[in-house]
């Protein structure tokens, strides 16, 4: 089991470092480039989160995230020093006509999340929130 | 106009050709006003883009949104595969469709 | 001031982790292509060494990246688990005749070091080694 | 010989691609048994290369001692300028100078 740990601020720009680690990870992890992109992505979106919504920008509030590989097994836990989820709709979000008319322009990162990873769990308390994805090794990478 | 946006202009049609390589939280304000720039044909030019994630989607949603509004069209140019999935999967092509570059070429 | 911390287990496929954390890093301090490759080259070099010569390839053994960017300043430091300088000889060692002679083929991992960042610093122990490696945002970017 | 390095022979020369783009304590080892590869004139072409470490310099001065031992004469194609710094810093310049794909173009 090999383990990579990442602290970063609570600012946008790091969120850069955290997927530019995630990159390597993947390709050690023996993923093809475009489940390398799919596990940038969703690692992004959950980094911004924890930013975001987790520790409301307060730039020195740390989003840690933790990588472990294990065996056939990525692994990846973003947590943030928030006060918890403030909602969770983990339901299909896309783009449609309602939805911009009414300037409703947010909200397809767990959707995004759920359709990357192989799956996903989400803990959340007063002390903050931890997202755990996985994603696994196939016989034949997409 | 900031530098994160080239404009290449020709008739009713404007390419506006992003030069950051990430549509990310850390471009997404300054892409997002530049839809002032649309003009009645708009072709966002994604050649130089190797990620976008979702706070790039909501900026690139200002200018679906000011699309519908003046009754302009919206084209994406030059889309990755994994982009094409990932803006399938947001249902961002129903509103920004992709053009090829030959198909471009009438307009001139 | 901010802090990214990273660390790693020693097996060199995670010193691209490392390179691909310091290249956003510098990115987002402002470095211009050709420093931020300096960088790279620098703690690449640092990590390396923490693995070989420091933790001596035993895989549990961890590497300490801390980056902190602090106004003009950027500090990196790089920390290994291992026992303290095996030796150490930061003067200038390039390729000649001789060495190719003997097959002494290594070695020009500190020397490239001193030659990239703008200041260094060793501390050993016991406990294992430290070393600082600063470099300065300057006017005009080379 | 491992895909890490794509080979092109013509009479006296041989041109060694390097596939990878990091040349460092990851693929040093499968580069460095690749000498055996040499001809009297070799090219080792760094056109996908785009980091270079001192463990990539190791594995490639096992190519410079081979030339050396072989009378063999050796250059480098496509070295990028920050490459092209440490060459020069670590003297490797000397031991293995950059050649243009035209000049090398004589012997074909
Ligand atoms: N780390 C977190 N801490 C608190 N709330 C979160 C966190 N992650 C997600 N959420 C909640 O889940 C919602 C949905 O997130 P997401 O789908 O990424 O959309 P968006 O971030 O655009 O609102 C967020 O608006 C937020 O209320
Ligand atoms: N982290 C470390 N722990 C112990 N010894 C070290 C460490 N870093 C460097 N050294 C010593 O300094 C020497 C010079 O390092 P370097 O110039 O990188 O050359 P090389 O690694 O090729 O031997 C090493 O051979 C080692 O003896």
């Amino acid at each position: 089991m090999h383990r990579v740990e990442l602290n970063i601020p609570s600012q946008p720009i790091f969120e850069r470092v955290v997927r530019a680690s995630a990159a390597e990870v993947g390709a050690a992890f023996g993923f093809s480039d475009e489940r390398v992109e799919d596990l940038k992505l969703a690692i992004s979106e959950a980094v911004n989160n924890a930013i975001d919504h987790g520790n409301r920008g307060e730039i020195s509030k740390l989003v840690a995230v933790v990588f472990e590989i294990d065996g056939d097994k990525l692994e990846i836990r973003i947590s943030d020093q928030g006060q918890g989820l403030e909602q969770f709709n983990p339901t299909r979000h896309v783009v449609d006509e309602q939805n911009l008319e009414q300037g409703q322009l947010r909200g397809f990162g767990m959707y995004l999340i759920s359709e990357l990873v192989d799956d996903y769990e989400v803990t959340s308390s007063q002390k903050g929130t931890v997202l755990t994805l996985r994603l696994y090794r196939r016989e034949t990478q997409p | 106009m900031s530098d994160i946006i080239r404009r290449e202009e020709f008739g009713e049609v404007v390419i506006l050709h992003i030069t950051t390589t990430s549509v990310d939280a850390v471009s997404a304000a300054a892409i997002s006003t530049e839809y002032t720039a649309m003009r009645p044909i708009t072709v966002l030019d994604f050649r130089e883009v190797s990620f976008i994630n979702s706070a790039g989607i909501s900026a690139l949603l200002k200018f679906v949104v000011s699309a519908r509004k003046s009754g302009y069209k919206l084209f994406a140019m030059h889309v990755s595969p994994h982009h094409q999935k990932i803006f399938k999967m947001v249902e961002m092509s129903r509103f920004m469709p992709t053009i090829d570059e030959r198909d471009l070429a009438e307009y001139r």
